[in-house]
């Protein structure tokens, strides 16, 4: 993976910002309409992005803290015979419409902040699983047996060989999952969870292409953003002379 | 090789069954098998022989259905496992480095997991590193996809020889470096040996590095049946049955040659003549030894030329030009290494040299020929120190050998 | 719930082999062109490693804003949600094709060289063949993926199951409104299990016995 | 192309009632387009099963999300044919300030401005679906026991929470300009803060007010789950929402082709009432019929269509 | 070894040069380079020296940068690519098989790409299968991961033939089997060869393998350097420099044994006997003759026992059993195989038996002594028809060898 290497970090926080100041520049220069002018005040922006982003974190954040330790658990000795068929379940699970989960969140918890939130979570938890336990899997057999065979306990074995070891793929696959999330909080518009996805509707809605420019680029611009800083710890956290 | 103190501990296999789930046949049935002290024994076997599963139920990574293992004369059966392997040794193919640890970091583990303290195990490194012919400063730091193949397994025998074990285990620790690398490593870890003297258990699929490793090699069939478990000399002189000479393979011959050294068998005497010195008065030495030549040696005793009557009758003075193309072995080459040397040299015969290069004497192909023949006697007879080894009979007790285990 | 399915069982039939065709369509043309663009770009580092960034960069665009982006120049119907489906479906597709035939060994390339193919004729004959199993698990990929990106397509009146979702949340507190985001989400994970089905079934049909794992 | 249709598209075969097949159209092409919400895919609907009688090959592209997007649809001529509001229409797409009391006066308005921009109105029905603002009954107490919307001003600023679509929280006949209608301020600590505005898809609206998501929902009064939910509507006391009569508008150039289009619609308008479409409406979102089939089952009983043969 | 119609083509490689962009130094630097129809050479020397981009610039999968090749005549360097490579089968290590196409299809490519029918394919397949010594009806439907690695290497010398091309090039093409197979292959490519008498040019790492399978060896040093360009003999006999000596490695005498063959040397005589006859009677004959032995043949004239004159003096009787343990080497076998049966056996000598078992003679140390000093007598002369190898020389025209290229 040569596109990981610190160059194409920088080539990406380089295109996110030359996006981000072609986009203002734009809105600078348009000739915009007091409709557009209001719904794109600095202010308003920034509060769409925050709550965006507040969805984005706040999911991520109950992601990985369920997903993973019910990842470790699964590719453990009693539980070991549910890896494949929670594979498979995660695989397919993938492929339901974001938007119908969101939706279907809605039906069960009510409109707002907290149905995206844990349609969000629901969505996302597949893939940071999946990674998880592939992750584990993927750890030369080999390795864990030398540690075993010098008198490592089943624990230390996990904490000082497996996951270290499966920290790229799971990371990996948790950059996957947030920029998935960002993607999809767009979608909580749909149920008042707040976000930038309020600016593309309103912009198709109103037919206010400014509007609706504005908010895909920023949500573009913020997916790239939070896949740079995935990115980032990919690269810091990946374990030396792997 | 004088033997120096012996650190190994004696590990006993005492009617050990391994069955895995779902397994018809047992991998490992019945097996009774002593590992003497600071010796180093092989397991070779065809694939899935149960080579293995019987390594690694000594450490127990693999726990036995039946029987007990003995080690050192505790019965470690019921041990906490953990604590066991941390007394053991174990290497296995490209020595299972952990990558995301530096080398030091990985030969340090165990000492650290024994809560040594971080001086002691930094000096332990280093010492460890000399051990392998790694130089600390420039590989303690690291890891180990920056090491070659060979330097990879001298790691892993590093980090295995960390806690000063009593016992080693390897599986197939050379299966994967090639074929010189292999050759080098074999010899270092016969060094090795030789100045530790641990118990060595050690899995290959290599035969020819069963012999030169091996003081006993244990061939097991499948269901790891001991079909013969002798000195290599013994099973190449004297294979137990028809699979264990296929397993040899052709070249016995020529195998039984890498296992025996000049200096240990008689050499010719020779005429020594010196610089200087008046051929015709050489000449006359030889006539009268009834020889056919003479060794010419430098005032370090070296030899440097080897003159056939005929070369003798036309010179005046001896000069002290050195022969390029003498044929000389050292006294701790096999006779293999001998053999060979003679074939390329006009006379048949081979100059043998001890300590400093000195001349000792000579060796022809007659000396080469007895040599095998007494070998070929003595394989028949059973070292009376050979350990226990079989799959079925009765084990007798106190665990010594009292009889040879094969027929 | 099975009055619903039962009522509409025509109209859930169409929308689902609207989404279906939408689906295989748009892999198809997105196989046809990452083929293409790998088939360019492998022999060199430099492209292979632009190929891979814009994979990766553009997989992260959220399909909700580029759908969006795409509505103010194109209009509304089908049109949009083929680029859509097209774009995010060709992204892992060109990333597996490139993998797939630069991992094939230099030692075959080189026998097919040394026995005076061309390199055009290489590429078809040997290359691809060997590479098509590593380019069909970018399909299997591709397809799970764009099932739920062709369902937001509805958005903007792309073909397909999609608008179940969307008409249910239109009517959300309405009748049946429930029964119809269900329908929708069931029904791209059914039609995602089977396109997936046949993709394998493709698989078996398509690659060699020699290569078969 | 290749067999793909837009989403919810719907042309069924119809056999000839009132509307009868329009001479020597050999299949013309005709598109219809709608807005998504109920009334708008029945209506839609409708005009699909009314073009699909006379004869022509419908393209169904209803279910646009949003006004200004079906608009556009009209005026570029991607689509023929379009159910619109006579307010919506001089407020929002023609930017309008006074609206005209009188409804037939208003159409005229719309249709002599709107004949300028290669779009004609049919005649206009009867039926006006103006936006009103919703309240959960049994909250009705407890907000004072409030019935018109000059009332609002005298809640606690917490209690004014509204559920809007993001569409009337930007239009100029939308969610501002009404709150300054009735002296409150948008946006300000004192009137109505940001936070008490919550933004939901259209349909999404009347569960949400009904869940008591917010106090106040912003309803289409003709929509069937008013009375469905039992949400009580406060009454426009001021007068700020115009009327909204619908009516079938044209690209003109289309009409031109085909004239006939004008009187087959002409004959549909004056059965839309507002009862009528109350009806419709709460067959889709109460009984939870299909709106292609509520519309299809209307159209046959009044006689416009019959079943195929 | 009767030298058949020769189908190879000689090569010419004259002043080739190859720089690779970026590289300071050439790969391969002015070699000139004569291969001589029907001949196999042997390109050997140490990893990276060139000689793969040697043997690639002969097919042009290289293009030279200066320099022209020459194959039967035709300057080539001209040539279409893709065309010249039709007409040069070309074999690399594992075969190269293409995995997605049948054993079939695979060696039907090249027919197929110069248009032949179906039918003339098939049949050009099934006759190449039976060369490489595969069943046709067994293995042609296969895919290569249905066939060993041995097989597949078949397999790709099958294809290699396809077109029945008059040149070969071969790169490492045993290096990926394991030993046993490998000998096996170059057995096959032996027979092969003997038959059809093609021009090979083969890399190999192996100089056993060089020496085995060459009639010329060529020895690179960096940058296609030829250091030595001759017979196996003449190279393990006479090495051109220390370079060389280092490569040969130990054991050149040893070495020098496999290119000698039993029938190649001088066999003793000696007393015969036969079962049912007085071992009396025989013990006379074994005295008169002065040997020490009797060889007990049976009516087959196939050796049974042999007999020394202590167990003659014990013997009533000679009776008809057959000792499982008399050393007996076939007149095929190599000096080595010899040497190695008469090491395990008691009397230091070995039977020697001819076609259909039948004994022919005695072979002892000596006699495989003798033999060495003659062939390293015999590799001190100089071939006359040495092909000509340089590196820097003028090249004399016409292009026929005049002089030997080596000192
Ligand atoms: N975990 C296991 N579960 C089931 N069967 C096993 C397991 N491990 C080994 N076996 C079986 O036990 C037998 C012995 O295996 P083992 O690994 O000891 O062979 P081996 O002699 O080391 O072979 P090799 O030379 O191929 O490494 C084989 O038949 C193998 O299939
Ligand atoms: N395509 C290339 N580009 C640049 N340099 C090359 C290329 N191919 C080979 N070289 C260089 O040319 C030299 C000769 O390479 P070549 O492959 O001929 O060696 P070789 O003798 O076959 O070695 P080996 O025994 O390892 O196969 C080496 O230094 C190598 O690095
Ligand atoms: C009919 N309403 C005015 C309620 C909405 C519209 O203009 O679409
Ligand atoms: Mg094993
Ligand atoms: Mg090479």
């Amino acid at each position: 993976m040569v596109w990981l290497s610190w160059r194409g970090l920088v080539y990406q926080l380089v295109g996110i910002v030359v996006g981000l100041a072609a986009l203002v520049a734009w809105l600078l220069t348009a000739d915009l309409s007091a409709v557009e002018l209001n719904t794109l005040a600095p202010a308003a922006l920034w509060g769409y992005t925050v709550e965006h982003l507040q969805l984005t974190l706040l999911a991520a954040l109950i992601v990985l803290v369920v997903a993973i330790p019910v990842g470790i658990l699964l590719t453990r000795r009693p539980l070991r015979f549910l890896t494949g068929p929670v594979l498979v379940v995660a695989n397919f699970g993938q492929a339901a419409p974001a938007l119908g989960v969101v939706v279907l969140l809605a039906f069960w918890l009510g409109f707002g902040f907290w149905a995206a939130t844990v349609s969000l979570v629901l969505y996302a938890v597949l893939p940071v699983l999946r990674n998880t336990m592939v992750g584990l899997q993927q750890v030369d057999a080999r390795l864990v047996e030398a540690g075993r065979g010098m008198g490592m306990s089943a624990s230390a074995v996990l904490l000082k060989v497996e996951l270290p070891l499966a920290v790229p793929v799971m990371l990996a696959g948790i950059r996957t999952a947030l920029v998935l999330l960002v993607g999809t909080a767009a979608l909580a518009t749909f149920i008042n969870g707040g976000g930038l996805g309020i600016l593309i509707t309103t912009g198709v809605n109103l037919k206010l292409t400014s509007v609706l420019v504005t908010g895909s680029v920023l949500v573009a611009l913020l997916a790239l953003l939070i896949d740079w800083v995935g990115r980032v710890v990919e690269h810091v956290a990946r374990p030396k002379g792997i | 090789m004088l033997p120096v103190e012996v650190t190994g501990a004696s590990i006993l296999l005492d009617h050990v069954t391994k069955r895995f789930p779902g397994q018809l046949k047992p991998a490992v049935d019945g097996l009774t098998m002593e590992i003497p002290a600071g010796k180093i024994v092989m397991l070779v076997g065809p694939s899935g022989c149960g080579k293995t599963t019987t390594l690694k139920m000594i450490n127990r990574l693999i726990e036995p259905s039946e029987g007990r293992i003995v080690v050192d004369g505790d019965d470690v059966t019921d041990m906490n496992g953990d604590e066991l392997r941390r007394g053991i040794g174990y290497v296995i193919q490209a020595g299972g480095l952990f990558p995301h640890m530096t080398v030091a970091t990985n030969i340090g583990i165990v000492p650290k997991m024994l809560g040594w303290d971080r001086a002691r195990i930094a000096a332990r490194v280093d010492e460890l590193l000399e051990l392998v012919s790694l130089d600390p400063a420039l590989y303690r730091n690291r890891y180990p996809k920056e090491l070659s193949g060979g330097q990879q397994q001298r790691v892993g025998v590093a980090r295995a020889l960390a806690a000063d074990p009593p016992v080693l285990l390897m599986d197939e620790p050379f299966g994967a470096v090639d074929p010189i690398t292999r050759l080098r490593l074999q010899d270092e870890l016969l060094s090795i040996q030789e100045e530790l003297q641990k118990t060595i258990v050690c899995v290959t699929h290599d035969f020819d590095e069963a012999v030169k490793l091996g003081d006993w090699i244990a061939i097991f069939n499948e269901g790891a049946q001991l079909v013969q478990y002798d000195t290599p000399e013994r099973i190449l002189g004297d294979p137990a049955n028809e699979f264990v000479e296929n397993f040899i393979g052709s070249g016995a011959g020529l195998k039984q040659l890498t296992l025996t050294r000049v200096a240990e068998v008689g050499l010719a005497e020779a005429v020594v003549g010196k610089p200087g010195e008046k051929a015709a008065a050489v000449l006359s030495r030889v006539t009268t030894a009834g020889h056919g030549h003479a060794v010419i040696v430098d005032d370090r005793q070296r030899p440097i030329q080897w003159l056939s009557r005929r070369q003798l009758a036309r010179l005046d003075t001896i000069d002290s030009s050195p022969d390029p193309k003498l044929p000389v072995v050292g006294h701790r080459a096999t006779l293999n290494d001998a053999l060979d040397t003679m074939l390329v040299s006009s006379a048949g015969a081979a100059l043998v040299t001890g300590r400093r290069d000195m001349f000792k004497g000579v060796i022809d192909v007659n000396t080469i020929m007895e040599a095998i023949t007494k070998a070929q006697g003595a394989a028949a007879e059973v070292s009376a120190d050979a350990p226990v080894g079989l799959n079925t009979g009765v084990f007798p007790s106190p665990i010594v050998a009292e009889e040879p285990g094969q027929p | 719930m099975l009055d619903y399915i039962g009522d509409r069982f025509d109209q859930i039939l169409f929308s689902s082999w609207q989404h279906f065709s939408l689906v295989v369509q748009c892999l198809i043309l997105a196989t046809v062109i990452a083929v293409l663009v790998a088939a360019l770009v492998y022999r060199s580092t430099a492209f292979t490693s632009v190929a891979n960034s814009v994979s990766a960069i553009g997989l992260t665009i959220p399909s909700f804003a580029f759908i969006g982006l795409l509505i103010a120049p194109i209009g509304f119907g089908v049109a949009p949600a083929v680029i859509v489906v097209t774009f995010f479906a060709s992204l892992p597709i060109l990333r597996n094709a490139v993998v797939g035939l630069s991992g094939v060994a230099p030692s075959i390339v080189e026998s097919a060289r040394g026995i005076g193919m061309s390199r055009f004729r290489t590429l078809v004959q040997v290359e691809l063949p060997i590479a098509w199993p590593v380019i069909l698990n970018g399909i299997r990929v591709s397809a799970q993926m764009v099932m739920g990106i062709a369902a937001v397509a509805a958005y903007s009146l792309g073909p397909g199951l999609g608008g179940f979702i969307f008409s249910g949340l239109s009517r959300l507190g309405g009748a049946n409104s429930l029964e119809s985001v269900w329908t929708g989400v069931i029904g791209v994970v059914v039609l995602a299990l089977l396109l997936d089905l046949l993709i394998v079934g493709l698989g078996r049909l398509t690659t060699p016995r020699g290569i078969r794992v | 192309g290749c067999g793909l249709q837009p989403a919810t598209s719907y042309v069924p075969d119809v056999g000839p009632g009132s509307i009868t097949p329009i001479d020597g159209l050999d299949g013309a092409d005709l598109t219809v387009t709608s807005k998504n919400y109920t009334e708008q895919l029945i209506l839609g609907k409708i005009a699909v099963i009314a073009a699909s009688a006379a004869g022509f090959a419908v393209t169904d592209l209803s279910n646009v999300p949003g006004s200004q997007p079906a608009r556009e649809l009209i005026l570029s001529g991607q689509a023929d044919i379009l159910w619109e509001y006579t307010g919506t229409a001089w407020l929002t797409y023609l930017g309008q300030t006074e609206t005209i009391s009188n409804q037939q006066e208003q159409w005229q308005a719309v249709y002599d401005i709107d004949i300028e921009n290669g779009v004609t109105w049919g005649a206009p029905a009867p039926m006006n679906n103006t936006y009103a603002m919703a309240v959960r009954s049994e909250a009705v107490t407890e907000l004072g026991g409030i019935t018109s919307m000059s009332q609002l001003a005298t809640l606690p600023v917490e209690e004014r929470t509204f559920c809007v679509e993001a569409e009337f929280n930007s239009r100029p006949d939308g969610l501002n300009p009404m709150l300054e209608h009735y002296g409150l301020a948008r946006g300000t600590a004192d009137g109505v803060p940001d936070g008490n505005v919550g933004i939901y898809d259209t349909g999404a609206i009347y569960s949400a007010t009904d869940t008591g998501a917010c106090n106040f929902g912003e309803v289409f009064t003709t929509d069937g789950r008013i009375d469905a939910l039992d949400l009580a509507v406060l009454e426009d006391d001021l007068g700020f929402f115009p009327a909204y009569n619908v009516a079938p508008v044209f690209f003109t150039e289309s009409l031109k082709e085909y004239p006939q289009l004008e009187d087959i619609f002409a004959q549909i308008s004056p059965s839309l009432t507002d009862a009528v479409l109350r009806d419709l409406n709460r067959k889709v979102d109460v009984d939870g019929q299909e709106p292609a089939e509520v519309a299809f089952e209307w159209m046959k009983s009044e006689g416009f269509i019959s079943d195929p043969e």
